[in-house]
């Protein structure tokens, strides 16, 4: 069994001018030791998939359906309670934006020790001798002076590090990282990428990449999920996904990306948006944009998921 | 935080600084200031004497000199219906001021933080509604009238409190609340809205996934924020709260120096009035230096930027 | 080989760093964001700056667009100092440069029409006729691919991309010389960053404008590019033609850029070449070559003397002394 | 929720439903306003009585409504027998034109330093702010009683005296405004396009930061109507016998035991006249410029 499985997960917001379908019946599954990448545009419903699983889906968003299996454990039926004691202790998510994921008014180290007194009440020497361990292996340098600063103090790719330790403090199983390395820049991202795949490694962890760059998942992950417009449309193995896609946009993603191994004459686009989640038309929502329709594709309702092989599951009429 | 506390102070000084030039250009701006000085049925004997006693007919820059060196020595001149110094007048009435003032904001500060912050925590729910409710109409309604009603109600009709002067501790009540009403509502909005902002931050948002419970999230996390621009709106509190004393002081007959720029009114009392305004200005630009640098404790992007 | 139009010559910038007290300020360093970068532009091509934050790309550009006056050294278009000009000749820089600049979303003013936007630079550039600014913009609002009535609408009724459309409608209305395009892609979706890079290039065949791309994503540099030069801590490391560069890099940091980028692929393995520290700050640049404290090939003299730009090849020029 | 919506990227649909536009509008203080403004303008039609018309047999009578009241003076008289509802409506008058004078001299004054404080800054954007932090941390009410004092009572005083220290509020936050403007985009596209520094202000800045002034503009039309009646209670206002609220609670003050209508009326018109310019207000912030929640 999968450490974390969710099943057919639904996560609406009920505003005054009708619903928003931000998560509609989402699967996927991430084990010990397996990086997930689930890769979308913004506005595709994937961050509100991560808050999901942590039960820390904004008001008026709520879920209506599904599940969401922890080592067994259906934390929707979780009470708030019960809830907090998997927050930090088993599920840790790192956030987007070291520049405001900091609280500006404590110090460093007393926002990577708070999560470790709160689940393990460790204190005194203990606590700090863990605290500047965590922050050594995340690579943050002369840390037992940088524990006593402001987060203002520290550079960005410095603050993501702690933010990073602030996630992996109490040995969660499973780490969310929410686009962690959009404001870095590229040899800073190549050391923090790194780095989460040797704590990954050492700590056998389940992690999972929220991204809208193909890159990411390309160098960190084992199996993508590809969102589009709050649904799953594909799921597969990295190596299925970039040597067989099989979902038009899918398809087109890949083809739309600059590479720097390779001369590109012309790179592949997209036209139009994606359809908006308030009141979204019936049927397959990519139709509006897809090269490849055709007359099955009108059918009213949304494609299936088919199973193209153990491990490639596809949603789109064409290979129903 | 030395640089901080420097650029402050010299700005304290700089407002000061212009408000004595302001003072010093307005009364001659209509005339000849001695007009302001005499009372309303001085001889015209009286008048040039004392333009010759006061200097009045020297250069403005020289007339400034002296004005300047005698408030630096304390010297504003005597009040005209009290024939005393009106420095002395001033500094007699302080205290009664200072209690009634440091009562209502102690006030302010301790009702606003915890229903502010709560209201804020708990978007439309009745008491978010309720303090919203008691929000406007405490900043629509001038204090002077909330204090003439509140006298009415409690003193003259009920009878539970007494209606003015000074005496035991029941005689701060009234004119304390009305006091800090205004404030009180317009602190417990900020605290309010701010606290809204800073639950949908991303720090709020680390902290629960931390596993932080809802009471430590809010009081640990969010009010240590929420105070920073609270804090520079205590400063401005009290600016207000202390000279919201003169209309307060007038209502509850209150023996401060409120009560006194008020009879400086009444009376046509220039030298009086205007020692108080320079006074008050004084003190308050100096509060509210005291507070910026508590500011600047509160806030680590400051205390530590040198 | 095309005519060169624009060539930047000893180029530096240096902002002052400044402590202020009450209305005093006091100078008290200064943070070279360009020290010293020399290349030229040539007409119809595209000349890429590549480097991480703080390498004084953008800052390179501002002074394109004359929004910085440099330090010392110049910019020279078609011979002439562009910060040298006469009233004329200045008038006519006006319509020669534009820009394009990342943020969809701030590069409109909200307040305006469309075909007020795009209008803009032919009204502050004398054009007075008003039937003649209505053609052009309508011209221009087609050449980008917008829909004909576009220029009634107000630019809060368009998605990311439009609004990258009609920012270069406003760029291209004027028939400029030379666009300075600062991460015109980057504040985009995925999905819709390949169509305004096509669009950027058919308009650069079809009306022989020259580019000047500002951008920190390798593969866009090597899809947009004729000539790539990289930038570190305000100098010019290594600049070479698009495929010399991605297919035979030599200095280190380009090395080490390269290696850092994110693979087209998940079989693509590369060496990783990991640096030492962070980027030094731009006030306290570290003496001789200024990567050598992070470089993984330093040797002893290269914290003494400053390496320069160097020919290595046909078009090819490094500054490294321990490159080849 | 600001949250949902931009995590799901909601779309506006091109136009709402102008029923429900309607339903939102604030209506209370749409009928208030409206009410005041009718009453202001056309005080000497509709009041029943002359306002400064003594009537001492008369004075001191109570509201129809208590024992010895009756409809001639529906809210009763004042110490000198004059018609209480006839000189509240007079009073809105002074109210009003005091509100609007200021707001329109200060907003006009603020809304042009800042601007050019916030795109030329230097040394003349430094000596501005430094004055307007100067101005922001003295008591007003005080130099108002000053100026007041010194230039004699009228109305003209009270407008200059309240103006005089009111325009900081709109140049300091303007010139905020125009440095997050000045860092768009935009600008410097202008710039580079060659657009003048007087057509950057005006075409490019001034509109785009006209939201935050009307805001503030109608926040602050309340404040100076409590400063104006502040003033005139403390007999440093309005001289009389021009009817001002203020003044007129003033004048109820000493009969609170005996007449506490007096007091009571002119107060009541005060507050929800105020109240209902602070609706307006958040209404227009919620409305153009929610950023702005903490002004």
């Amino acid at each position: 069994m999968a450490l974390l499985e969710v099943k057919n997960l639904k996560t609406h917001f009920i505003l005054r001018r009708g619903i928003v379908k931000a998560v509609d019946d989402v699967s996927f599954s991430v084990d010990r030791g397996e990086s997930l990448g689930i890769v979308g545009e913004s506005g595709c419903g994937k961050t509100i998939t991560s808050l999901s699983i942590l039960r820390l889906v904004p008001k008026p968003g709520i879920n209506v359906g599904g599940q969401i299996l922890f080592d067994g454990v259906d934390l929707l039926t979780l009470s708030e309670k019960e809830m907090r004691g998997y927050r930090g202790k088993h599920i840790s998510e790192i956030l987007q934006d070291p520049l405001t994921a900091l609280n500006p008014v404590f110090t460093i180290g007393n926002q990577v020790s708070e999560g470790i007194i709160l689940h393990e009440h460790t204190k005194g020497q203990a606590l700090r001798d863990r605290v500047l361990h965590l922050m050594h292996g995340l690579g943050v340098p002369a840390a037992e002076t940088r524990v006593g600063q402001y987060p203002h103090q520290f550079s960005g790719g410095m603050r993501q590090r702690v933010v990073g330790a602030i996630a992996i403090a109490c040995r969660p199983e499973l780490i969310i990282a929410d686009e962690p390395t959009t404001s870095l820049d590229v040899t800073i991202q190549m050391q923090y990428l790194n780095l989460l795949r040797d704590i990954q490694r050492q700590e056998n962890l389940a992690l999972i990449f929220i991204t809208h760059d193909l890159g990411i998942v390309a160098k960190m992950c084992h199996r993508i999920a590809v969102m589009y417009a709050g649904k799953i449309i594909e799921r597969a193995t990295v190596k299925e996904a970039w040597d067989n896609a099989m979902h038009p946009y899918t398809k087109a993603l890949l083809g739309s990306l600059p590479k720097i191994e390779e001369r590109v004459d012309r790179l592949y686009s997209i036209e139009g948006q994606p359809p908006s989640l308030l009141n979204p038309p019936q049927g397959c929502l990519f139709l509006a944009r897809c090269t490849a329709k055709d007359g099955k594709c009108t059918s009213p309702e949304f494609p299936p998921e088919v199973q193209v092989s153990d491990t490639h599951m596809v949603r789109c009429w064409r290979y129903v | 935080m030395g640089r901080f506390v420097f650029q402050r102070l010299s700005q304290s000084v700089l407002a000061i600084l212009l408000l004595i030039v302001l003072v010093f250009i307005l009364a001659r701006i209509t005339g000849n200031p001695v007009d302001l000085l005499l009372p309303a049925d001085a001889t015209e004997q009286d008048r040039v004497y004392m333009i010759k006693q006061l200097g009045l007919d020297r250069p403005y820059h020289e007339q400034f000199f002296d004005f300047a060196v005698g408030m630096l020595h304390g010297d504003f001149g005597k009040s005209i219906r009290f024939g005393r110094p009106t420095t002395e007048l001033f500094w007699s009435r302080l205290p009664n001021t200072l209690r009634l003032s440091g009562l209502a904001i102690l006030l302010s500060i301790s009702v606003a933080i915890p229903l502010g912050v709560l209201a804020g925590a708990n978007r439309g729910t009745p008491l978010d509604t309720w303090s919203r409710v008691f929000a406007v109409v405490g900043i629509a309604a001038p204090s002077f009238w909330v204090g003439l009603m509140l006298m009415d109600i409690f003193a003259v009709r009920l009878e539970w409190l007494p209606a003015a002067r000074m005496g035991g501790l029941n005689h701060y009540i009234l004119p304390a609340f009305s006091l800090a009403f205004a404030t009180l509502a317009a602190g417990m909005r900020l605290l309010r809205s701010s606290t809204v902002d800073l639950m949908d931050s991303e720090f709020i948002k680390l902290a629960r996934i931390k596993g932080v419970s809802t009471p430590v999230v809010l009081w640990k996390h969010c009010l240590r924020n929420a105070l920073i621009p609270y804090m520079t709106f205590v400063g401005m509190q009290m600016a207000i709260i202390f000279s919201g004393t003169i209309v307060i002081e007038t209502v509850f007959a209150w023996p401060g120096v409120g009560r006194l720029a008020y009879e400086g009114i009444v009376f046509r009392d220039y030298p009086l009035v205007q020692t108080v305004a320079i006074m008050q200005s004084i003190f308050i630009v100096f509060l509210n230096l005291i507070v910026d640098l508590m500011y600047g404790y509160v806030d680590p992007r400051i205390r530590l930027n040198s | 080989m095309s005519e060169t139009i624009f060539v930047v010559d000893n180029l530096k910038k240096y902002f002052p760093v400044t402590k202020s007290f009450v209305v005093y300020q006091k100078t008290v360093g200064y943070v070279k964001a360009v020290d010293g970068i020399n290349f030229s532009v040539n007409a119809g091509e595209t000349f890429g700056l590549v480097g991480e934050s703080g390498c004084g790309k953008t800052t390179t550009s501002m002074m394109f667009l004359r929004a910085y006056k440099p330090t010392s050294g110049s910019i020279r278009f078609r011979g002439d100092d562009i910060n040298k000009y006469g009233k004329e000749k200045d008038r006519l820089y006006h319509r020669a440069v534009q820009m394009m600049f990342q943020d969809p979303f701030s590069s409109l003013s909200p307040r305006l029409r469309v075909g007020a936007i795009v209008g803009e630079p032919l009204i502050v550039n004398g054009v007075t006729n008003r039937s003649e600014v209505n053609d052009r913009v309508k011209e221009a609002i087609s050449q980008v691919g917008l829909a004909s009535g576009s220029d009634n609408n107000y630019p809060h009724e368009f998605s990311g991309g439009q609004r990258q459309r009609i920012a270069l409608a406003r760029a291209i209305v004027l028939r400029p010389q030379l666009v300075v395009l600062d991460e015109p892609v980057s504040g985009l979706d995925v999905s819709i960053r390949a169509s305004v890079m096509n669009l950027l290039k058919d308009i650069q065949g079809a009306l022989g404008i020259s580019y000047l791309l500002i951008a920190h994503n390798l593969g866009t540099m090597r899809y947009m590019c004729h000539w790539v030069g990289v930038m570190y801590l305000g100098k010019i490391v290594e600049l070479a033609e698009s495929e010399e560069l991605f297919t035979h890099p030599l200095h280190p940091y380009t090395l080490a850029l390269f290696s850092a980028a994110l693979p087209s692929h998940p079989d693509v393995k590369r060496e990783e070449i990991i640096l030492r520290g962070e980027v030094p700050s731009p006030i306290n640049v570290p003496p001789g070559c200024r990567f050598n404290p992070r470089c993984f090939r330093s040797k002893g003299g290269c914290s003494e003397v400053e390496p320069q730009l160097k020919e290595v090849s046909k078009g090819h020029f490094v500054a490294c002394d321990q490159a080849v | 929720m600001a949250t949902a919506e931009q995590t799901v990227a909601v779309f506006k649909p091109k136009r709402r439903a102008w029923v429900s536009e309607l339903r939102r509008l604030p209506w209370f203080a749409i009928i208030v306003l409206a009410t005041l403004a009718f009453v202001a303008i056309f005080a000497p039609l509709v009041s029943p009585h002359n306002p400064y018309a003594v009537d001492l047999p008369n004075r001191l009578k109570p509201p129809a409504w208590q024992p010895g009241g009756d409809w001639t003076n529906v809210i009763g008289t004042d110490t000198l027998g004059r018609d209480l509802l006839t000189r509240i409506f007079f009073g809105a008058r002074v109210s009003l034109v005091v509100a609007f004078s200021c707001v329109g001299i200060a907003g006009g004054i603020g809304y042009a330093l800042g601007v050019m404080a916030g795109y030329y800054g230097g040394v003349f954007g430094s000596v501005v702010m430094r004055i307007v932090d100067s101005i922001m941390s003295l008591p007003t009410l005080l130099l108002a009683i000053v100026f007041a004092m010194t230039l004699g009572p009228s109305m003209a005083t009270v407008i200059l005296a309240i103006t005089s220290t009111m325009w900081v509020r709109w140049t300091r936050l303007q010139r905020g405004e125009t440095l997050r403007v000045m860092k768009e985009d935009y600008i410097l596209q202008a710039k580079v396009s060659g657009a003048s520094p007087a057509r950057i202000m005006l075409v490019h800045i001034a509109p785009n930061i006209f939201n935050t002034f009307m805001v503030l503009s109608s926040l602050q039309i309340g404040t100076v109507i409590l400063f104006e009646a502040s003033l005139s209670f403390l007999g440093a206002g309005i001289p009389p016998p021009t009817a001002s609220w203020g003044q007129m609670v003033s004048e109820g003050r000493g009969y609170i035991t005996s007449a506490w209508w007096i007091a009571f009326f002119p107060g009541v018109a005060l507050a929800l006249t105020v109240f209902a310019f602070n609706l307006m207000g958040d209404w227009l912030r919620d409305r153009l410029d929610p950023r702005l929640r903490q002004l």
